[in-house]
């Protein structure tokens, strides 16, 4: 699957690993990857967990659509998103892009468009919990 | 003759509902859905929509049978 | 070791993994990699194998040079570089490089900037086997 | 009193040597060392010149106990 989107902590090495396994070894020469860790600071705060809120259906449609742009744009082999969602702690990983290509100008560019356009278009909430217990829906996303 | 109307994140949270349903009857846009759903006349300027889990704007006609949603700007990634 | 030299085949997951264990969790929100792997094909050719030389001391110290530049141009909180020397068969990775930040466009700069920057600067040769068992000398890398 | 000369990739093939020690009486440069090591006069344009472990130019000096390395374009990642 290009897409998965994962309610428990996943391990990023283990996805690429296993997606990669269904690729046809010796016709990539390239893999470029992006992992979008939480930290225990924000804006100046620090944050002990968050919360990750998807629309079911329209999320996991978003990013294959993300995929089929990359693919239009570039010449790739196979790309692969992984997203996190429900309550995340810091030091997990939330987000998983990954692109294999014959050469690496393709899975550098792909890769990282597959991230700014994820963040940009896909639907996922985020809310963290601060020190203390407060908690505050993110309003916007960190820019690139 | 029903709309399936939901809400998500902040808004979900303000509003206290995620799911609902609104007798479709006359409604023609996704403005006319959010006034139905929500009992407020205008869809907040920071609230994006979606019809059948694609992105619309507020002038965007809606019909029997739709799924519409309406939520903050995203945060993913 | 933010430099690995590896004669025999390496995985750049465990290799991630790894390193990524000595980094404080929670203090980077990014981690780009690159992985280069020997394709079947170069040229036109079908290629069997390679023989990856290195110039021992002078290699290490040049991709070491290659990270401190990273450091001192990007806020990146760690990088690792692995490459492989020895005989290589198609489908192993040849490289891995990896940059840990507190952003992802720190993170996704510094990385490209390791592969371009090793390709350019590091002191490595290329020997591909043919099929039929001929060899060449890989005369110039491919372009970016 | 010596320098000693590495020869890499198909440099070290073709002359069939990969590390030699020459005589370091009278060497000044990098080029001077070349001819040495190699009877021939001129450093082809595609040989590269190292001493020490650090990039070179042919032009550049060289002392006694120096590591001299000549070899092709790299071709690494």
């Amino acid at each position: 699957m290009n897409v998965q989107i994962k309610a428990e902590s996943f391990n990023p090495a283990d996805a690429i690993t296993q997606f990669e396994a269904g690729i046809t070894g010796g016709s990539f020469g390239a893999t470029a990857s992006f992992v979008g860790t939480m930290r225990d600071f924000n804006e100046g705060d620090t944050v002990c967990g968050m919360h990750l809120e998807h629309y079911p259906g329209m999320t996991e449609k978003q990013l294959q659509e993300v995929i089929d742009d990359a693919k239009a744009q570039w010449d790739i082999i196979d790309a692969l998103i992984v997203h996190r969602v429900g309550d995340i702690k810091p030091g997990e990983p939330i987000v998983l892009t990954a692109v294999w290509s014959a050469h690496r100008a393709a899975a550098f560019d792909a890769c990282r468009f597959l991230m700014e356009a994820l963040k940009s278009r896909a639907t996922f909430w985020k809310k963290e919990t601060l020190t203390g217990g407060s908690e505050r829906w993110v309003e916007k996303n960190t820019p690139g | 003759m029903a709309i399936k109307v939901k809400f998500f994140a902040s808004l979900r949270e303000q509003r206290k509902e995620g799911v609902k349903e609104v007798d479709a009857q006359g409604l023609k846009s996704v403005s006319d859905v959010w006034e139905r759903a929500t009992d407020t006349t205008l869809i907040p300027a920071n609230v994006l929509c979606s019809v059948n889990l694609e992105h619309r704007e507020p002038h965007e006609s809606v019909k029997d049978g739709d799924e519409v949603a309406f939520f903050p700007p995203v945060t993913g990634g």
